[in-house]
């Protein structure tokens, strides 16, 4: 049996907002904050998912949740097929190895946790991994220390590939990377990934990234998914303003024409969302009827997007 | 912010009367307070009344309400030791031990902080390296190391101050004080100076290690950047950052401040609290021993109380923390 | 070619003392900023670009320390100055900008406090003529509510109002250069292009020039007039920015352009990996140290460290620069 | 392990932790092995009322069999110092044991479990903060005199002092390895094991505890310093350990005595290591606290 695909159900994670003693005695509440609020979607089999936002947006929490290293506080997530290895690849490439392991050692936890070889050949798929993500078999003896950032993600997607995981999450992998080396691991994840044929949620803040990465992208702001399509669909023709803004938000590499597109505004203090839309007090087309109602995710075309009017090119030369 | 305040007023009121159970309950199961106080030719009237002062007859939990709140009203209980009211003792030591601290702080204030901004300032002079050398002495030696050198040199050898005692104290109403005479501040140096010895060792390490890691940090170099001079980017924006960790932390070793004063007291046969408790102790005078206990928590709990409550006033991060 | 420069560095050299040797963080620099110019400096982190910075108006931080080199400001030679005299350039003549909005305010002082003490130290005003020119800086920088501003604590203000009092302090003395370390690294991308925008605009305003240092191609791409280059401690590549965009000399500047992921012209994307990663300062290679990653590297770079030489419009350090590509 | 390899190859560079680490050495052979050869000091048979008083070898007076002096009851300095220091330092380990098993059960707890019984714990800590070592050690002494009586057997008595300095420690180990094991359960290694379907227990066992190990080591050191002063105060109160098995303090405390009449050498030879001993385990507490300082080490 082979994982089919992977179903996220209406998860929302909120962190506190639990009482203290004191706090109940006079019967107060505080406020919790709403990390991941009513988010769904589904990836199949073979697909990678991108997820983009800017900090605070809620998507490393959800790669957590998704992960089964936070729980929900609503909602569920749901893998079909079989339950599923996971692995996880982490944004930090110093944090995500345990420094008083060996290399050998890092990579072959998963092996020996899941018994997927037998002992006398685990020292041999550790050497066969270490050459797949580009290092040396007799790296195997040192100590992470020993490594740069870009040597350490490989050594982490060593770890996450010695999983064989039918599930493969990639939170910010390349972000604390320089361009350079940035570029040399998207190659190499791209290369595991038509190989491999891996299952995966790509999570990262860099648009362009997600473009070369994922078959699909979603648009997370402030917990919410406000918009979800393919990556070419996203790119060439978002429907979602805010995904337009950020799109331009991004400096390009034109020397020529250096138009600066900043989106007005600050995040809003995610323990205390605006009322309706969350984004319309950034929004430039914001109407009254966004401040009065939430607007619900509409489905059109293999297309979700959570906003209460059409975004046309025209809609967007003339502020309405 | 006043509902902060008043969850920590209430949670020190909580914790003291934890700690007065403690010591209640020590005085209630230990030793035989009758036997003790009581001469053996005491007739039953004796025995009733002290039995009615001690609260004897009621069921512990009453025992216990009357024993917080006589300590409230200022009734302490009697001492096995000198069968007198704990109370008449504490206050007949206290200005003793309360001088020996005022005097030790004021050193403190004097040498240490002003040592403590060269350590962390200028920290490859000579003279910051001599003090810093020096302070591992304070670290490292015992008080009562330090205590008998200073004996050896100032009192034996030197004959400059005396090594035990008050000097000449004089009245003011309830109170006795050596520092309106000559011989008492001579009395009062060297204890002032071994009690001292922990604290200004603790303050110039940490006033040095804060101020160098504030004045690596970047909003320092910012204000460098700026051009603001030396002594301002130093004195205005520096050291606000370093004092408050170290006073804080200085709050937390009060309770070493409290048992060095004892072994300080012991060693300049010094009238103060300090060597009352220790007589307690060696004589098992559980009731003086039990309320000194309260005391040493109550004294702890409040300044630091106080200490984190001024906070806000330092550090405007910490204004809104309950809010 | 150029007027006289408003900052002028020359042969600037910086060393990290470690256990008795010195390890060279940036050898031999040497550029010109014209008055008004935005010139950016690049390179990936460890590259040598944020030291030269700091050591403009020494700043380094020991172990770091100049070795070498001069540095002028209208001719006022900075490496040259005492401590008090440098005190005076600070903020007064040569403003800058931290990169990390959280940590370069002081915490327990309030932006008021911190705005009117930088003027203060530089410019002869009366208090009422202080507190209005805070004000006024508040406004400027796009801040609303500028008496409240001035009252608060760098910790009641978000991540961006915090970037823009960080300029407004960076700018309040009027200085004639402004030398910006990664300003908007920090910050997310709506809020980076805000931070841009603004600087655009004071800029424009004050006719400040601007040494502007990033990691971030696209920034440069949007706000630099020149853009220098930076490898393993070394100016590899200065050119007018449009020049360097089309036209790449510097193999690594070419490196460095493909691997920024962007789109392809035929609507995907791709990216460009330079193998191996930049040597640290005490593993440098002999001859060009770019030269173990280098596509068209040759022998004689093994051996000889190139010099920057001018070609076409810009300047290269390169044995076999990649050809001029002419602009379409 | 890799702790122990990488710190060994600091020393080298710092000869301050050598020469300490050697003083520890040569002070605890010190202590071990004299009294395997020498009669006990404190025992009759071990004392000499004919040579009491008998000054260093080179001052007048001197005798070659006390090279640094007698005491007042004639015993050989030399040989009730190493009793003396045995018995300092036997406290001393044992005090930072208790401390160290109570503290680390107590710590992991709070890490681990969290929630109330977090809170509960480092509630108490903080009002144990307001008694440390010294003056809890006194109460102790105090309370255990009013159950058992002043006259009680040396084992019994040095036990209560063990007990007494322990009992103190544990605030600090448990804050220690509780914060250590807060900060590593949330590095990125530790989800890694989790996603991958470690068990909790082998988590801690494997991948927290190694890492948590480094800090205690630096508090226990540190501790182990502050225990022997603390015992050492104790005996020079005259509380605590008895005469018949006297610690370092307990021979400051009888060499008191006779400092103002001149005897410098019955108060001054036990100070002095004392105190050589206290610098030398507070030095190497020292390097090791830097050592294992990540601020310090840097990531590269």
């Amino acid at each position: 049996m082979k994982l089919e695909g992977v179903d996220v159900k209406a998860v929302s994670k909120t962190f506190g907002g639990k009482a203290g003693a004191f706090e109940r005695l006079l019967g107060r509440t505080p406020r919790g904050l709403r990390a991941v609020r009513d988010v769904s979607f589904s990836i199949s089999r073979g697909e990678v998912l991108g997820l983009v936002g800017e900090s605070g947006c809620g998507k490393s929490t959800l790669a957590r949740v998704i992960g089964g290293l936070l729980e929900p506080t609503g909602g569920d997530i749901a893998f079909r097929g079989v339950k599923p290895r996971l692995q996880m690849v982490f944004q930090d490439p110093f944090s995500s190895l345990n420094g008083r392991w060996r290399v050998d050692d890092i990579i072959a936890e998963p092996i020996r946790t899941h018994r997927l070889r037998p002992k006398g050949e685990v020292a041999g798929r550790v050497a066969e991994l270490l050459e797949q993500v580009g290092l040396s078999p007799a790296d195997g003896v040192k100590y992470p220390q020993a490594f740069s950032g870009g040597q350490r993600q490989r050594i982490s997607i060593a770890r996450a590939l010695a999983g064989e995981p039918d599930f493969l999450i990639l939170d910010e992998p390349t972000s604390a990377l320089d361009v350079s080396v940035q570029a040399q691991i998207l190659n190499l994840l791209r290369d595991l990934q038509s190989r491999l044929g891996l299952t995966s949620l790509f999570i990262t803040h860099n648009l362009s990234v997600v473009r070369l990465m994922a078959d699909r992208v979603g648009v997370m702001y402030l917990g919410e998914l406000v918009e979800l399509a393919s990556a070419d669909d996203i790119f060439t023709n978002p429907k979602h303003p805010y995904t337009r803004l950020l799109i331009d938000a991004a400096p390009d590499l034109d020397p020529i024409d250096r138009t600066l597109h900043p989106i007005p505004g600050e995040l809003p203090d995610p323990s205390r969302p605006p009322s309706g839309c969350s984004f319309r007090t950034r929004c430039p087309y914001a109407q009254p009827l966004c401040a009065e109602t939430p607007p619900p995710l509409r489905w059109e075309a293999a297309r979700e997007v959570r906003c209460h009017f059409d975004l046309t090119p025209k809609s967007l030369s003339v502020p309405a | 912010m006043i509902l902060h305040f008043v969850e920590r007023v209430l949670q020190t009121i909580l914790v003291l009367l934890v700690i007065s159970f403690v010591a209640f309950m020590l005085i209630s199961t230990l030793g035989d307070p009758l036997g003790v106080l009581l001469p053996p030719d005491a007739t039953i009237a004796e025995r009733n009344a002290l039995i009615a002062r001690l609260n004897l007859d009621q069921p512990l939990l009453q025992r216990f309400w009357s024993f917080v709140m006589g300590i409230l009203q200022g009734d302490f209980g009697l001492s096995y030791r000198t069968q007198q009211d704990v109370g008449a003792m504490i206050a007949e030591r206290l200005p003793a031990t309360v001088e020996l601290a005022f005097v030790s702080l004021l050193i403190t204030i004097v040498l240490a902080i002003p040592a403590g901004i060269l350590c962390g300032v200028k920290p490859k002079t000579l003279v910051s390296r001599a003090i810093m050398l020096v302070s591992i002495a304070g670290i490292t030696l015992p008080n009562f190391v330090i205590g008998i050198l200073l004996i050896a040199v100032f009192s034996v050898h030197l004959g400059w101050f005396p090594s035990f005692g008050r000097g000449t104290v004089v009245e003011l109403g309830n109170w006795t004080t050596g520092l309106l005479t000559v011989s008492g501040w001579q009395a009062i140096i060297l204890p002032a100076f071994t009690l001292a010895s922990f604290q200004m060792t603790f303050v110039i390490r940490m006033l040095r290690t804060q101020l160098m890691e504030v004045g690596h940090s970047e909003h320092i170099r910012f204000a460098r950047a700026r051009g603001l001079s030396e002594t301002r980017v130093w004195f205005v924006y520096a050291i606000r950052n370093a004092l408050l960790p170290t006073v804080t932390m200085l709050g937390l070793q009060l309770g070493n401040i409290i048992a060095f004063s004892v072994v300080t007291e012991s060693v300049f046969a010094w009238p103060g609290l300090g060597s009352l408790f220790l007589q307690s102790v060696q004589s098992a005078d559980i009731p003086v021993i039990a309320i000194y206990l309260i005391f040493v928590g109550a004294v702890y709990m409040l300044i630091n109380l106080a200490v984190e409550l001024s906070y806000p006033l330092i550090d405007p991060r910490l204004k809104r923390r309950s809010a | 070619m150029m007027e006289q420069p408003l900052l002028s560095v020359r042969h600037l050299s910086i060393g990290l003392s470690r256990q008795g040797t010195q390890l060279p963080v940036l050898n031999d620099v040497s550029f010109d900023v014209a008055p008004g110019e935005v010139l950016g400096v690049v390179g990936e982190s460890g590259a040598g670009k944020s030291v030269a910075g700091a050591a403009i108006i020494d700043l380094l931080v020991p172990p770091l320390r100049r070795t070498a080199g001069e540095i002028a400001l209208r001719g006022d030679r900075l490496d040259l100055m005492s401590p008090r005299q440098m005190h005076r350039v600070r903020g007064k003549r040569v403003g800058f900008i931290f990169q990390d909005p959280m940590t370069s305010l002081n915490p327990v002082l309030s932006i008021g406090k911190q705005l009117k003490d930088t003027m203060r130290t530089h410019l002869r005003l009366g208090s009422s003529e202080l507190h209005g020119r805070a004000l006024d800086w508040v406004t400027r920088v796009g801040l609303p509510n500028p008496e409240r501003i001035l009252k608060a604590a760098p910790h009641e203000l978000s991540g961006g109002q915090r970037q823009r009092i960080v300029i407004a302090l960076a700018l309040c003395a009027e200085p004639e250069i402004v030398i910006a370390d990664e300003p908007t690294t920090a910050l997310d991308v709506s809020v980076q292009a805000q931070m841009l925008d603004l600087m655009r605009l004071l800029h424009k305003e004050t006719g400040t020039a601007m040494v502007l240092i990033t990691h971030d191609l696209g920034v440069v791409a949007k706000m630099a007039d020149r853009v220098a280059v930076f490898y393993a401690g070394r100016l590899i590549e200065i050119a007018s920015t449009r020049a360097l965009f089309q036209s790449p000399r510097h193999p690594y500047t070419a490196g460095l352009i493909g691997a920024t992921p962007a789109p392809d012209g035929q609507g995907g994307m791709q990216v460009v990996a330079i193998p191996g990663a930049m040597p640290g300062v005490d593993a440098l290679p002999p001859g060009c140290a770019f030269h173990p990653r280098c596509p068209r590297a040759q022998a004689d770079c093994r051996t000889v460290v190139p010099p920057l030489v001018v070609l076409g419009t810009g300047e290269a350090a390169c044995l076999h620069p990649l050809p001029e590509r002419t602009a379409a | 392990m890799i702790v122990a390899r990488s710190l060994f190859s600091t020393f080298r560079s710092a000869p301050g932790a050598t020469l300490a680490t050697l003083a520890i050495a040569a002070l605890f052979a010190y202590a071990f092995l004299v009294p395997l050869f020498t009669a006990d000091p404190f025992q009759l048979a071990g004392m000499s009322i004919m040579d009491s008083f008998t000054p260093p070898l080179w001052m007048d007076g001197g005798n070659p069999a006390f090279p640094l002096g007698a005491d007042d009851q004639g015993r050989n300095i030399i040989t009730a110092m190493a009793y003396g220091l045995r018995t300092s330092i036997v406290v001393g380990v044992s005090a930072v044991l208790i401390g160290l098993v109570l503290g680390g059960a107590l710590g992991l707890l709070a890490g681990f479990v969290g929630g109330r019984t977090d809170a509960v714990i480092m509630r108490i800590a903080d009002v144990q903060l307001a008694y440390p070592a010294l003056l809890l050690a006194m109460v102790i002494d105090g309370i255990a005199t009013a159950v058992v009586g002043r006259e009680r057997s040396a084992t019994l008595a040095i036990a209560i002092v063990i007990f007494a300095i322990g009992i103190a420690f544990w605030v600090q180990f448990a804050r220690t390895i509780r914060s250590s094991v807060l900060v590593e359960r949330d590095q990125d290694y530790v989800a890694a094991a989790q996603i991958t379907g470690r068990s909790k227990l082998a988590i801690v066992m494997w991948h927290i505890l190694p890492n948590v190990m480094a800090p205690v080591l630096v508090i226990a050191t540190i501790n182990l310093g502050i225990a022997i002063i603390t015992e050492a105060t104790l005996s020079f109160l005259g509380i605590g350990i008895p005469l018949t098995h006297p610690s370092l303090g307990a021979l400051i405390r009888n060499g008191n005595a006779f400092l103002q009449s001149g005897e410098w050498w019955i108060s001054a030879w036990p100070c002095l290591v004392l105190v050589v001993l206290v610098i030398a385990v507070n030095v190497l507490g020292d390097h090791l606290r830097d050592h294992f300082n990540p601020k310090l080490r840097g990531r590269s």
